[in-house]
């Protein structure tokens, strides 16, 4: 690995952390499940430094957009706010 | 094909038989249970080959079926008994429902009584006794009388002593290597102590269950009374004697052979208390039905008593009892099933007078009940004599007082029976009963002669236990066809003592009915003379009412603490704490997912443990 | 350096993973916890391509720039399998949404404390 | 207190997992497993330049028939969960909860989504040469048509076409397979048993081209369905069925 | 001769083609699933009885030899239980097959999650692949979690979702396992990590199977893993928790011997295994007792059955296998006929409890013997195949020395008897609750559950027909050199 990806990935494994915190404590299930769209994303990044291609492609394609849209579907069915 | 393999076969063929014929239509049925009555001991008796075995191996294990003498001996209170409680049971349940599944089941633990009585080879005996079990709770919950309680009940005291019976057999199996009784009884001096107690106790528990023995009786009472009385007959007059048949080879052939002589003492012990506790529970009782129960036990546990003690007259005695034991309990309980089904109830408080309506359940119950208190000139006499004289040649005289008291009380529940269901005031309300059919009759007048002959020749009984005794290791057991001696010199010439006593008898008889026949008058239960206190028509004032209340207040605090009460406590205790052991799953998926968890790291943190690397 | 990234690209994998199973754990809201099993399904597919990756070693995919040239590729293997994890998570994610929608227009509520209706 | 006791339990196994996990350092090449023989064998007999399709498709293609079931499974799991019982009224005439887009969305929307299709098109095809193949594929597709979904109210896939194109595709994929027992070589399930072409041929590969586009087509049905059937359930509220 | 690839590749394919079919005719949808099962059924037992003793049928795919390539093993052992699965998939598509309270329209779904199930279930006990496994796995999950909620108006969406959140679990540990696995061996092929798996560092091993134990634990019911099952059980359609009782545990249970047995060498799983079988036992049986609903009942008794099959397993000894396999035989065949019994005689009880059938032996006579039956065998009395299967049991356990384990599950065999003929009483000893309306079993019902009945009694009566077959299946479990020398001839156990 060169530096610059190993920075990236450092930069990603932070946004990874941040991005799991928000997804799970965060009240509001939209901004939750941009979170894991969000870390969906970086999971991407990642893979494309780690040399996988496909599974970078898989994840982009399941995780980002189709995860990210059938959560939303199923929130809006239903309630947008944890309860406290 | 073998004799013995057939005679199986009938039995299951004809339980099947009158099953299918009563699902048709109820003639049908009932002639496919007469000819099982009629069909199946005459197959034994003149067919079967007594010297004949049959072994086999199915998966993996050998089995064996063959008959010795011993078991012979039980097989003749099977076949005997059962075919009359069979015709019994056709006058019986005739009027009532489901008869199919009633005889069926019938049937099958008649099967599995005989079964038991030729299984060579733990397998067998222990997939008939449960064949026998679990038929004999089909009719315990018949009358869908007290299911939960009673049905459980026994079910779970049976299930209890045919586990135990099952983990000996296991136990054994990993000793021996074979499943044979014979290699058992072989092996069993070899065995170190801890095996010979665990398999010897665990098989004692489970045969004594089954013999109603203290403290775990508390199935008997219950599923005696509550069973169809034709059933009854055959329940505690052949069924309970699997208990004994067990009995007699776990204590003569391990514990008297391999010198545990006191594990037999403990059991003659618990026999003994069983029969005072028991009887003193039977004179209590307002139930004819329950009243027989708790004789039966009593009985039971003389008969217990004698095998306990193991010696040669005390087996002698024990077995003699228990073939009396089935002819006498099963004529009460057929009797009392006819005063049930003529009368309507078989409580003593309503029930009385029935003398003239049921001559014949009369006389049979007499002849029963003179037997059952072991009075001359009847059988039941030569049992109790030959188990005093061992009892006493063998020390245990404070077991010889208890025996002595229980039999003597014996004769107050007797007393009791005959008085409340027979004697006393006719009342109105019985006018119309009318004596048992013939089909109910018979078995009951059958039994009585044979009763009847034992007292004076009991020596026709004493053949087959002399034989039978043989297989248990007593050769050459002396008897006699009517002469009881005894090893101090004393001798009673049994025909003597029946002539006598009938003639007197006679005598009294012929006085009685010129002195007394014109003055008889009849009074029912209100006509009394009252000073002062007038009688209302709710009142109770049969003549068995309270009894024997004088008797009852002083040994109401012994009584009082049945044993039931603390397995009924134990038995919600438990209930409790499965109730306790459910909230584990407590319905919340989270939960669930936290086990998952917890036990994931439990095994993590002791994964050095379990692994040990 | 290599025990740092070891640590820090594992360890992450792993956090993400527990994270999930927290949220699985400890969040009452049905959705929360699906999102906590895609969160935790993440982390386990993070850690498979990190598991399949070889110091200097490129894609495994043998174009024509690459054929021939005798270079070390990633471990292959781990990524297939992961192809195949991601799809299954995918399905068993959308299940597990249906499956609350259901439970919510049963219940009229998303909290699973209130929702145990089979229990002992 | 519940919270601290998940978060040690947690880090219990976190610790036990990391040590399992760092005992072989990231990044080394340490196995000496089935890897090298797939990394040698797919260019030189399958022809295949991507590795990773050779494996899902060929070496592995007995999982990835496992997994397009998956997808079937979930599709077909989600129609049993929330079907409903008098469908056939509804399905007339089907209520969408989503509003309506906004016209740019809806124009672009359009725009987009022919080239949508035909880059799921490109990546499944492509599936043996370049990264992608018919799980990417299909996911891209679906997302096209997701748009779409999203973007009218009154866009309905067609339901038939969608059955059609989900049973042909995994009926091809089986027979395909099923055709290796009879025409391949040694007689397997799924072997290759047609010419393996050139690397980095667009026409290499024998089966698993052919397989990897009926993937596709699969993957996009199925993954369409899902989101029309999760889009087209009812509004919110209680359901009379369920009580 | 046939390819054991059918098993799997037949159902899949008409699973996918069902839609047509409904499209071209609509009651096709119940019939098609039955000649699939017919006829994977027909093969399988063709295939068993036909197998040369001590040789295993071993297919390859796509033309890869292991262990590059998926291998399925079709041998004495696997092909006993694929022959038991496919056997009771048919029996379950029989009773099940004009499932008329929902139409044709979603009986499509029903048979294809059933047929897929049933599928997974046969892809897991052939495969020779680990990872193979878990997929299989998946397939068996999901449409278990499909079907679980078939039904609505009752609390079925609860029951898969409980169902789903510990799966998804279970399939994170055994991901985790996997990886970790092939982090060390570099393969998955099960016969290789067999050899390999002796090398392996023992921490890393024993972490290993500690994470297969909870994710196949999870499937094979163990406790306290186990939250899942009553509720699923319960809330599922009657045909499908039969299978999920025959079908689905079998297949948790299977993964996890073979898994033990074969694949990972450790010795100290064994006690773990009899542990937790014996919780499970004890956790389960006291449970049910206490149940006032039948299908939760079941449930739990399965629950139970399913811990006496793993202490079976965990002697490790050849008697305690082939005790194992009789009483996952009986568990599968006799919870089956329960299970379907049971269908029939809640049907039209909203609430399902056990009160509610007070005296319906007399209004449902056949279904409440085959209910009667079913309890007689289950809780072990002769002539009864029940009875055989305890009776090894014990044996083998008294020849492990472990007495108390003996008492211990007499004793919760004691409480099995309770609760059952509590049941039994209430059928057929009771005064039936007035207006209450039945559902009669419907012919096909009857054929199956009638079946049922007949290899119960049968085997009851003479358990030999059987026993030859559980014994080479024993001798195939325990012959782990054999295993991998007929799936990787070229190399060997040292």
């Amino acid at each position: 690995m060169t530096n610059i990806e190993i920075i990236l990935t450092i930069i990603s494994l932070i946004v990874l952390i941040v991005a799991g915190f928000y997804a799970v404590f965060k009240k509001d299930l939209i901004h939750a499940v941009v979170a894991t769209s969000v870390i969906s994303l970086v999971l991407s990044l990642m893979f494309y430094l780690l040399q996988a291609p496909d599974v970078a492609l898989t994840e982009a394609a399941i995780g980002i957009a189709l995860s990210t849209i059938i959560f939303i579907i199923t929130i809006r069915n239903t309630k947008r706010f944890e309860d406290k | 094909m073998s004799s013995l393999v057939i005679l199986i076969l009938i039995i299951a063929g004809f339980a099947l038989l009158s099953y299918f014929g009563h699902s048709i239509n109820k003639t049908a049925g009932n002639i496919a249970v007469f000819a099982a009555a009629v069909l199946i001991p005459l197959y034994w008796f003149t067919r079967v080959d007594f010297s004949e075995t049959v072994s086999f191996t199915i998966s993996g294990f050998q089995m064996e079926l063959g008959y010795n003498m011993y078991g012979k001996l039980f097989s003749l209170i099977v076949m005997i008994l059962s075919p009359l409680a069979l015709i019994y049971a056709l006058g019986y349940m005739k009027d009532s429902k489901r008869t199919g599944t009633f005889y069926f089941s019938f049937l099958f633990s008649i099967l599995g009584m005989t079964g038991i009585l030729m299984s060579r080879d733990f397998i067998s005996l222990f997939i008939f006794w449960e064949i026998m079990t679990w038929s004999s709770y089909l009719l315990v919950i018949f009358l869908g009388k007290d299911v939960e309680k009673t049905g459980i009940r026994y079910m779970v005291f049976s299930a209890l002593g045919a586990y135990a019976m099952f983990m000996a057999i296991v136990i054994i199996h990993r000793n021996t290597g074979s499943m044979m009784l014979n290699d058992y009884f072989n092996a069993f001096g070899n065995f170190s102590t801890g095996t010979k107690f665990l398999t010897g106790i665990l098989l004692m528990f489970g045969f004594a269950l089954k013999s109603a023995v203290m403290p775990v009786h508390v199935w008997a009472p219950g599923a005696y009374s509550n069973t169809p009385m034709a059933y009854t007959s055959v329940f505690s007059g052949a069924l309970s004697k699997m208990g004994v048949y067990g009995l007699g080879f776990v204590v003569i052939n391990l514990f008297a052979h391999a010198n545990l002589h006191f594990a037999g003492t403990i059991l003659a012990w618990l026999g003994a208390v069983t029969a005072v506790l028991a009887t003193f529970s039977a004179i209590f009782q307002d139930d004819a039905k329950k009243l027989l129960a708790y004789s039966s036990i009593a009985q039971l546990g003389y008969i217990v008593t004698g095998i306990g003690i193991g010696t040669e007259l005390s087996i002698f005695a024990g077995l003699y009892l228990a073939v009396l034991h089935a002819a006498f309990k099963g004529v009460l309980f057929m009797a009392a099933g006819a005063v049930e089904r003529q009368a309507g109830s078989t409580d003593m408080t309503e029930v009385t007078g029935l003398i003239r309506k049921m001559p014949l359940t009369f006389f049979a119950s007499l002849v029963a009940i003179i037997a059952l208190a072991g009075v001359p000139p009847l059988g039941g006499f030569v049992g109790k004599w030959m188990l005093y004289e061992s009892l006493i040649n063998n020390g245990n005289f404070l077991m010889v007082i208890m025996i002595f008291l229980s039999s003597t009380a014996a004769f107050l529940y007797s007393y009791k029976f005959l008085f409340g269901l027979f004697l006393g005031q006719e009342e109105p309300e019985f006018e119309n009963v009318k004596e048992a059919s013939p089909l109910m009759t018979i078995p009951m007048l059958l039994l009585s002669v044979f009763l009847m002959i034992t007292g004076s020749f009991p020596g026709i009984v004493f053949k087959y236990i002399a034989e039978g005794m043989t297989d248990l290791g007593f050769h050459d057991v002396n008897w006699q066809m009517s002469v009881l001696t005894n090893a101090w010199g004393d001798s009673v010439n049994l025909q003597h003592v029946t002539l006598s006593i009938g003639v007197v008898f006679v005598v009294f008889l012929i006085f009685l009915t010129w002195k007394g026949y014109k003055k008889t008058y009849y009074v029912s239960t209100k006509d009394i003379s009252s000073s002062g206190e007038v009688i209302k028509p709710e009142d109770n004032m049969t003549y068995s009412t309270d009894f024997y209340k004088p008797f009852e207040r002083v040994l109401h605090p012994i009584l009082k603490r049945k044993i039931e009460k603390y397995y009924d406590e134990f038995g919600e205790g438990i209930g409790a704490l499965f109730d306790f052991m459910r909230r584990i799953y407590t319905g919340n998926g989270q939960t669930y997912a936290f086990y998952v968890i917890v036990f994931l790291v439990i095994l993590l943190v002791f994964s050095k443990n379990i692994f040990g690397y | 350096m290599q025990a740092f990234l070891t640590y820090s690209i594992y360890g992450t994998a792993l956090f993400l993973m527990l994270l999930g199973l927290y949220a699985v754990l400890m969040k009452k809201n049905l959705i929360k916890i699906v999102i906590g099993l895609s969160v935790a399904d993440s982390g386990l597919h993070l850690l498979f391509v990190a598991v399949g990756y070889i110091n200097g070693g490129t894609a495994p995919i043998f174009s024509p720039a690459v054929a021939g040239t005798g270079t070390v590729m990633t471990d292959p293997v781990p990524q297939a399998l992961v192809l195949t994890a991601i799809v299954i998570g995918f399905g068993v994610t959308a299940v597990a949404l249906a499956l609350v929608v259901r439970l919510y227009r049963k219940h009229n509520t998303t909290n699973i404390d209130e929702i145990k209706n089979l229990k002992w | 207190m519940k919270n601290v006791i998940i978060i040690s339990l947690l880090g219990v196994t976190a610790y036990y997992l990391l040590s399992a996990f760092v005992s072989i350092p990231f990044g080394e090449d340490f196995i000496n497993g089935v890897k090298d023989f797939y990394l040698n064998k797919s260019p030189e007999d399958l022809k295949v330049a991507n590795v990773v399709t050779s494996i899902v498709v060929n070496f592995r293609g007995f999982d990835t028939l496992g997994e397009v079931t998956v997808l079937f499974l979930a599709s077909t799991a989600l129609g049993s969960i929330l079907y409903r019982r008098r469908s056939s009224h509804t399905a007339l005439n089907p209520q969408r909860t989503a509003p309506q887009a906004s016209t740019l969305v809806q124009a672009g929307a359009k725009v987009i989504f022919p080239f949508t299709v035909l880059l799921g098109a490109y990546v499944f095809i492509h599936g043996h040469l370049t990264p992608g193949g018919g799980f990417q594929g299909g996911a891209i597709i679906a997302t096209g048509f997701l748009l779409m979904l999203i973007s009218y109210r009154k866009f309905f896939v067609e339901h038939n076409v969608l059955t059609w194109i989900e049973a042909l595709a995994g009926t091809s994929f089986v027979v395909i397979g099923l055709a290796g027992l009879v025409y391949a070589d040694n007689h397997n399930f799924l072997e290759n048993f047609l010419p393996a072409g050139e690397l980095n041929d667009l026409l290499s590969g024998g089966i698993i081209g052919i397989i990897y586009i009926a993937v596709g087509f699969k993957v996009g049905a199925e993954i369409t369905g899902i989101l029309d059937t999760l889009l087209t359930i009812k509004e919110a509220g209680l359901d009379p069925e369920e009580n | 001769m046939t390819d054991p690839v059918y098993f799997i590749a037949i159902p899949l394919l008409t699973a996918f083609l069902l839609p047509l079919f409904g499209k071209i005719y609509k009651p096709l949808i119940g019939i098609i699933p039955g000649l699939v099962f017919a006829f994977t059924a027909y093969i399988s037992f063709d295939l068993y009885f036909n197998l040369e003793p001590g040789k295993p049928v071993i297919v390859q795919m796509a033309g890869w030899a292991p262990p590059w390539g998926i291998n399925l093993v079709f041998g004495e052992f696997s092909g006993l239980i694929v022959s038991l699965i496919t056997f009771l998939a048919f029996l379950v598509w029989v009773y099940s097959y004009n499932f008329k309270k929902v139409g044709f329209d979603n009986s499509k779904k029903y048979f294809t999650l059933l047929m897929l199930m049933v599928a997974g279930s046969i892809g897991v006990v052939l495969t020779g692949d680990i990872f193979n496994m878990f997929v299989f796995l998946e397939i068996t999950a999901i449409s278990s979690y499909g079907l679980t909620a078939f039904y609505k108006g009752r609390d079925s969406a609860e029951a898969a979702f409980k169902f789903l959140l510990i799966g998804s679990l279970s399939s994170t540990f055994i991901l985790l396992a996997i990886l970790l696995l092939y982090k060390q061996t570099g393969t998955l092929n099960m016969a290789e990590i067999a050899i390999k798996s002796q090398a392996i560092d023992p921490k890393i091993k024993s972490i290993i199977a500690i994470l297969f134990f909870v994710g196949f634990g999870i499937e094979a019911e163990m406790f306290p893993l186990n939250g899942w099952v009553p509720d699923a059980y319960s809330q599922a359609p009657g045909p499908v928790a039969a299978s999920f009782a025959s079908i689905l545990a079998k297949s948790g249970i299977y993964a996890l011997i073979r898994v033990f047995y074969t694949v990972l060498d450790v010795e100290g799983i064994f006690n773990l295994l009899l542990t937790a079988g014996l919780l499970t036992i004890i956790f389960a049986e006291f449970t049910a007792m206490r149940q006032t609903r039948l299908r939760r009942m079941l449930a739990y008794s399965s629950i139970g059955q399913m811990g006496l099959i793993m202490v079976a397993f965990s002697f490790n000894t050849k008697a305690g296998v082939f005790a194992g396999l009789f009483l996952m035989f009986n568990h599968a065949v006799i919870k089956t006929l329960l299970f379907l019994a049971s269908g029939f005689l809640t049907y039209s009880t909203k609430q399902k409890k056990i009160r509610d059938l007070d005296g319906f032996g007399k209004i449902m006579p056949f279904t409440s013997l085959m209910f009667g039956l079913g309890a007689f065998a289950i809780v072990g009395l002769p002539p009864f195949s029940g009875f055989w299967g305890k009776l090894n049991m014990l044996t083998a356990t008294a020849d492990s020395n472990l007495y108390l384990v003996i008492a211990l599950i007499l004793v919760v065999a004691v409480v099995e008897i309770i609760y059952y003929f509590k049941v039994i009483g209430r059928l057929y000893f009771r005064e039936r609750h007035e207006d209450v309306n039945i559902q009669k079993p419907t012919w096909n019902a009857v054929l199956a559950m009638s079946i049922l009945a007949l290899v119960i009694i049968g085997v009851g009566l003479y358990p030999d027909f059987i026993t030859d077959y559980l014994a080479k299946a024993t001798n195939e479990l325990f012959d782990k050199a054999g295993y991998i020398k007929h799936v990787l001839p070229s190399l060997s156990l040292n």
